[in-house]
C-alpha cells in the first residue's frame, strides 16, 4: 500500500522492508526506462534518479498524506514515494492515455493530485513559488499540513529560489524546503556555480533554521526529515533541509559526461544507498539476504507488470490533443 | 444602473467577489496598506485584513508563482502586477506556469488565477513603464486574456475572471482609471471571449478595445457630424478572440480600421486584420487599416510621446482612407 | 563552397567571430565544459579559455543581463540560452534592457550584444520545453531578430548579429542542427533585415523562415512534381521585417502562403497577412492561408506533437487551397 | 569642478566644504523640481532622496573616474555626485533636448557616458545584473576599475539581486554593491517585505564580505565606501555596503504616505545630513556659519541658472522620436 494513504508508521522492521523496496523499485524502473529509451519508446527528456533514490524514500516515509509534494523534472522517485504505481509512471513515460498525466506530460510532468502530489516541473526553479502558495493556501485556510518542496543544487542560484525563500520567511509558511545537493547542475558543479559550498548556508541569508544529511543513507534521511517536517509543523514556519546526494548517470539521457571522471563516480558508488542499506539490514540483523532478495524479485514482478501495462495501454486519441487547454471554453 | 468610474468598477467587483467568495485573495505590491498603486483597493486592507490583502516583497516571479500554487490549492487569488511591464519579470509564471500547467498536467490541476496588470502609456513614465503589450500575452495558449475598455465591461469581465478555473490576465489601462459610465447595480458577470458592439453604424467598422476603444468612440463622433457612421467592435478579450461580430459588420459596411496602443508589428490589429482578410475576403472594398503605435520605445518628453501614440486624429485619417 | 550542418555553420561563426575579435565572449549554461548542450561550442573552451568561454549558474536573468552590461562596457558578448523557453526568465532584460538601453538614455549607450537561443519543437520535449514564441520577441522596437533556416545564413547572419552595435536575439531551430548546405568558404556576412527568395516559382509564394523553410523547400519539390511552381520567400529576420521580395513575389503569383512553426493567434503569419493585405490588396486573387501550429501547449505524445505542429500536407492543403 | 574628472581628494577643509555644497545642491535642485512638478513642467514619476544625500555625496566622493556607477530610478543625487551638471539634470526632468538624455529619459533615466555613469534604472533590481557585467568586461580587459552599484532595500527581494550576488561571488568581480536601506520600498518597510531586517545579513549567503554604516553621515559615508572601495581594488572580489537612510518625501509624487507617521519622519529629520553636517563643520572649527550660508547662495545661484537653462531649452525635435532606436539600421 501506498506510503502516502497511511500514516507516517513507525521505523519498524516492515517500514524498514518497505523502503528497502521502494528503492530498488525505483533504481529498476529508471534501468528499464533507459533501455525503453534506447529502443525509441521513450522520447524527450529523461532523467534519472539513480544514486538518490534514498532520498525521496526517506523523505516520503515521513510526509502525512496532508502534506503537499512538488519537485524538479528529475522526479521518478519522488513520484513513486508519493505513490503513484509504477506502472502508472511507466505508462506515462511512454505518453500513454493511461499515464500520469494521460501522455501529455512525459517523464518531466508526472503528478497525481489523488496523491497530493503537485508534479514534477521542468523549469528550473520554476516550481518553488508555486509552493510557496500552495502552503500559503494551507496557511489560509488553518489546515496543518506542511508543504514539502525539493529541488537541485543548480536550482539554488536561480532568482526563484531567493524570491521564494524570502517570502516563505516573510510570511511564514508550513514549508519544508529540501535541497538535493547532487554535487552538479547538468555539467555545471556546485563549486564553478556558487558562491557557497554548503546549500544550506543559503539559508542564512533568511535566518531559516537548517540542517544538512547525508542523502546515501536512507535511515538518515528519513530521520532528518521526520525532524524537519516536525519542527515546520510544530512552527508553522519555513525549514532548509539540504540533503547530500550524487547521480551515478548523466544529467539525461545523452549527457557526455565531460565534466566528471570515472573516478569520481566509483567513489560515489562505494556509497551507493540501495548497496549501504542491504549490507546495513543483514548487519543489523533485521533481514537475511533471501529476504531482500525476495523483495528483488517482487520488484521484477512489479516492473516486468509496469512494462507490460505501459505497452500494451492505448496512445489519447487525437482529439485529447485539444482537450484540457482550458477547464471551460 | 449607476454611473461609475473603471476604477470604482474594478473596486466594486473585486470587493464583491471577496465578499462573496472567502477563497478569493489579493496579493501584489502595495496593494494592502498603500490602498494599491492606482488606489483600486483603497479599503481593503482595513476592512478584509492583512491575510486576504496580502502586501508583497517586490518580487514579480514570486507574485505571480505564489498566486498560481494558492490557485491549484484551491484558492482565487487575484495577483496585481503594478504594471504590466514588470510582468516581464513574472513572464515565465504566467506563460510557462499559468497558461500549461492545466494542460500538461492531463487536467489535474486548475489555476484559477487572476493576474491584473495595468498598462498603457501616455504618462510620461518612459520607455520600461509605458507598454502596451497586449498581443505578446495573448500568444499563449491556455491563458485568458481579457481588457475592458468600459466601467460595465470591467465590473462584469472582472467577476468572470475571478470565476472562471481558468487562468485570466486581466489588463486595465492606467488612464482610464478615471472614465465614466454605466454598471448595473448588483451582482452580473459578463462573458469572457465574446465581442460587443459598442456603437451601431453602416459605413465603416472600426475593432478596437481597451483604451482605444474611448479614443474610437469620440472619433465616431466626429465622423457622426460628417455624415459617417461608424460602428465599433470592442474586442474586451484578446484570447479567447471573437471575430463574430467584427466580422459581421463588415460584412455590411465592407471597411474596416483596427485601432490598438501598442506598436504595429506582431501586434493585435495584426491577428485581427489577418482574420478579417481570411474571412471577409470578398467583402472588404478597401485594405482594412491599423492604427497603432509608432514603433519606437516610449520617450519621456511629453510631445514625443503623444506623437507615438495612436490619438484620435489618426483614427480619423485611417477612416478616411478606408472610405 | 563547402557543405555544412547548421550546427557547424553556427560554430565556424563563433568560432572565426572570437579569433577576428578578442572583445567577443560566450556565456551561458554548459557553454564551456560540456561543450554546449547542443555541442556548437564544442572545443572552445579548450581552445579559447574559461575567461572568452564563461559557464554560468542556472540563471538566465543575470546571463542577459551580465551580457547586455558587458556589451555596454565595450565588449561584444554572445549570450546562450539553452532554449528560448528559458527566454521569459530573461524577458526583462531583453525586452526592457537590451532593446530599450540605447534608445532611454538618448544613443549615448550601445548594447551589442547577441542572444542564442534554441527554439522549435518536435522533440516530445512538453510544454513549457518546445515553443516556437519568435513573434512575441519580434514585437519589440529596439531588438532585432534573427532566425536562419540554411548553414549559408546562419552562418552570415550570425557574424553580421555579433559585428552590429544592435542587440540581436538570434533564433536557432533545435531540430535544424543537422542540416545540410552550400556555404562559402572564408569570411563573409549576410546583412539582417533583408529577406530571400529561396526558390523561384511562379504559381504561388510562399512566406516562411527557420526550420518551415526546410518544410516548404520539401513541399515545393513534391508541388513542383504536381506542375505547381512555388516562389520561397525566407524572411531571415522578423525585426526588422523586409516584405519586399514577398510582395514582389506575390505581385507575380497572386497567391500566397504563410508557414511558421509558432501558434497561429498574435504570431508571425498574422503580421506578414496583415502586410500582403495592406500593400498587395489588389494583387491577391485568394485570401492568404496560414499554416502553423494548432494553439495547444504542446504535449509530449509523440502522435499527439506531430498532430499539433505544421507539416509538409499543411503546407501542400494550403497551397492547393490558395491555387 | 566635478568630482568625477579627479583623482580621490583627501579630506582636507575644501573637501569638507565640496561635501557641504554638493548635499546642499541636491537638496535644493529636489526641492524646486518638486516646485515644476506641481506645474507640471516636470511629469512622470519623480523619486526625490531628500534625506539620502549624504549617502550618494559620501560614495561618490571616494570612487576614482574609472569607476562605473549604477543606481536605480532615485537617480539625481547620484548623477550630481558623478558629475552631472545641474542645469542638465534639471533640462532631463522637463523632458529637455539639453538634457542628460535628450529628454528621452527623463528623472529615472539620467546618465553620462563620459561620467563613466551608466545611469538610472526604473525597473527594480534590473540594473544588477548589467553591474555584473560591466565588472566583468573590466576585469575581462585587466582594468582595475571598481563598478559602484547602488540599489534599494526593496531591491533585495527580488531574483536580480540574488543571481547578480552569487555570480559576483562566483566570478570574482570588482563590485561594490552598495544597499541604500531607507526602510522602506514604495509603501512596505523592511519588517514586512524581507526575511532580515540587516541588509548585510543576505550578504552571508553568498560569503560576501560586509558592513554596515550610518548613512545620515557623510563623513561616516565617505570612510566606509573608502574602506569598502579599497577592499574591491585590493582583492578584486565583490563587497556589499550597507547604509542605513531615510527619505523624507513620499516614493514619487503623490504618495499617501498611509505606512508611517510623522513621528517617524520627525525622528529620522534630527539626523537630517545636511543639518548635521552643518553643524558638525561649524563646532569642529572647520567653517564659520557665514561661510557654510556662502555656500548656500552659490547654490541659490546654480539652481536658478538650471531652471533658466531647462526652461529656455529646446524640447527635442518631433523627428527625434525615431532616432536612437538602433545605431544603425
Ligand atoms: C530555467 C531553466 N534553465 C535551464 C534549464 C535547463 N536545465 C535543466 S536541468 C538543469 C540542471 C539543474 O540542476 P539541479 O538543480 O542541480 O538539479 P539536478 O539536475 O542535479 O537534479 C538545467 C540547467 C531549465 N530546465 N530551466
Ligand atoms: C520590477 C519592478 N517592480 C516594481 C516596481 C515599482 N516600484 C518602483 S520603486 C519601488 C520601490 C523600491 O524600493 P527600494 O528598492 O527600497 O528603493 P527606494 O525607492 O526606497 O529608493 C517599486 C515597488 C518597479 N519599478 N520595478
Ligand atoms: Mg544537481
Ligand atoms: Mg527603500
Amino acid at each position: 500500500m501506498a506510503q502516502a494513504e497511511l500514516a507516517v508508521k513507525t521505523l519498524d522492521e516492515q517500514e524498514m522492508l518497505r523502503l528497502f523496496h521502494e528503492m530498488v523499485l525505483v533504481r529498476r524502473l529508471e534501468e528499464e526506462a533507459a533501455r525503453l529509451y534506447q529502443q525509441g519508446k521513450i522520447g524527450g527528456f529523461l532523467h534519472l534518479y539513480i544514486g538518490q533514490e534514498a532520498v525521496s524514500a526517506g523523505v516520503l516515509s515521513v510526509r502525512l498524506p496532508k502534506d503537499r509534494v512538488l519537485t524538479a523534472y528529475r522526479d521518478h522517485g519522488v513520484a513513486i514515494g508519493c505513490g503513484i504505481e509504477a506502472k502508472v509512471v511507466m505508462a506515462e513515460l511512454l505518453g500513454k492515455a493511461t499515464g500520469a498525466a494521460k501522455g501529455k506530460g512525459g517523464s518531466m510532468h508526472l503528478a497525481d493530485i489523488r496523491k497530493n502530489f503537485w508534479g514534477g516541473y521542468a523549469i528550473v526553479g520554476g516550481h518553488l513559488p508555486l509552493a510557496v502558495g500552495m502552503a500559503l493556501a494551507d496557511q489560509y485556510r488553518g489546515d496543518d499540513a506542511v508543504t514539502i518542496c525539493l529541488f537541485g543544487d543548480g536550482a539554488t542560484n536561480i532568482g526563484y529560489f531567493h524570491e521564494s525563500m524570502n517570502l516563505s520567511m516573510v510570511w511564514k509558511l508550513p514549508l519544508l524546503w529540501i535541497c538535493e545537493n547532487n554535487k552538479y547542475g547538468m555539467g555545471t558543479s556546485v563549486e564553478r556555480s556558487s558562491a557557497v559550498m554548503e546549500m544550506k548556508q543559503k539559508a542564512e541569508g533568511y535566518a531559516m533554521p537548517n540542517s544538512s544529511v547525508n542523502g546515501m543513507d536512507v535511515l538518515a534521511v528519513r530521520a532528518a526529515a521526520q525532524d524537519a517536517l516536525g519542527t515546520v509543523r510544530e512552527s508553522g514556519t519555513p525549514y532548509f533541509l539540504e540533503i547530500v546526494t550524487y547521480r551515478y548517470r548523466g544529467h539525461s539521457m545523452g549527457d557526455p559526461e565531460r565534466y566528471r571522471d570515472s573516478e569520481e563516480i566509483e567513489r560515489w558508488r562505494k556509497d551507493d544507498p540501495i548497496t549501504v542499506y542491504r549490507s546495513q539490514l543483514i548487519a543489523d540483523g533485521h533481514f537475511n539476504a533471501a529476504a531482500l532478495a525476495e523483495q528483488e524479485a517482487r520488484v521484477e514482478q512489479d516492473i516486468q507488470e509496469a512494462i507490460e501495462f505501459a505497452e500494451s495501454s492505448p496512445d489519447p486519441a487525437p482529439s485529447d490533443l485539444y482537450s484540457d487547454i482550458y477547464t471551460e471554453s | 444602473m449607476t454611473q461609475l468610474t473603471i476604477r470604482e468598477a474594478i473596486s466594486q467587483a473585486l470587493w464583491e467577489e471577496m465578499e462573496r467568495d472567502q477563497r478569493v485573495i489579493i496579493l501584489g505590491e502595495e496593494v494592502g496598506l498603500w490602498g494599491g498603486t492606482y488606489a483600486v483597493t483603497r479599503g481593503f486592507y482595513d476592512h478584509f485584513g492583512p491575510e486576504r490583502v496580502r502586501d508583497t516583497p517586490i518580487a514579480e516571479g514570486v507574485i505571480v508563482g505564489a498566486a498560481n500554487g494558492a490557485a491549484m490549492a484551491g484558492l482565487r487569488p487575484v495577483a496585481e502586477l503594478m504594471t504590466i511591464n514588470f510582468a516581464f519579470l513574472a513572464m515565465d509564471q504566467i506563460v510557462n506556469g499559468a497558461a500549461k500547467i492545466h494542460y500538461m498536467f492531463g487536467g489535474q490541476f486548475k489555476v484559477p488565477v487572476v493576474i491584473r496588470a495595468v498598462g498603457g502609456g501616455g504618462r510620461q513614465l518612459g520607455a520600461t513603464h509605458s507598454q502596451t503589450p497586449d498581443a505578446v500575452f495573448a500568444h499563449f495558449p491556455g491563458l485568458k486574456v481579457v481588457a475592458p475598455g468600459t466601467p460595465h465591461d470591467a465590473k462584469g469581465l472582472l467577476k468572470a475572471a475571478i470565476r472562471t478555473d481558468d487562468p485570466v490576465l486581466f489588463i486595465e489601462h492606467a488612464t482610464l482609471y478615471q472614465t465614466k459610465g454605466e454598471v448595473p447595480e448588483g451582482d452580473f458577470v459578463e462573458p469572457i471571449g465574446v465581442s460587443k458592439v459598442q456603437r451601431q453604424g453602416s459605413d465603416v467598422t472600426i475593432i478596437t478595445y481597451s483604451k482605444m476603444l474611448q479614443l474610437s468612440l469620440q472619433a465616431a463622433e466626429q465622423l457622426a457630424l460628417e455624415g459617417v457612421q461608424a460602428e465599433i467592435i470592442d474586442l474586451r478579450s484578446l484570447r479567447p478572440l471573437d471575430m463574430g461580430p467584427a466580422l459581421a459588420s463588415v460584412k455590411r459596411t465592407n471597411r474596416a480600421v483596427v485601432v490598438e496602443e501598442g506598436w504595429r508589428s506582431f501586434g493585435v490589429g495584426a491577428e485581427v486584420v489577418s482574420r478579417l482578410h481570411e474571412e471577409a475576403f470578398d467583402y472588404l472594398d478597401a485594405p482594412v487599416k491599423r492604427v497603432a503605435q509608432d514603433e519606437v520605445p516610449l520617450p519621456y518628453n511629453r510631445e514625443l510621446e503623444q506623437l507615438a501614440l495612436p490619438q484620435i486624429d489618426d483614427i480619423l485619417a485611417a477612416v478616411r482612407e478606408v472610405l
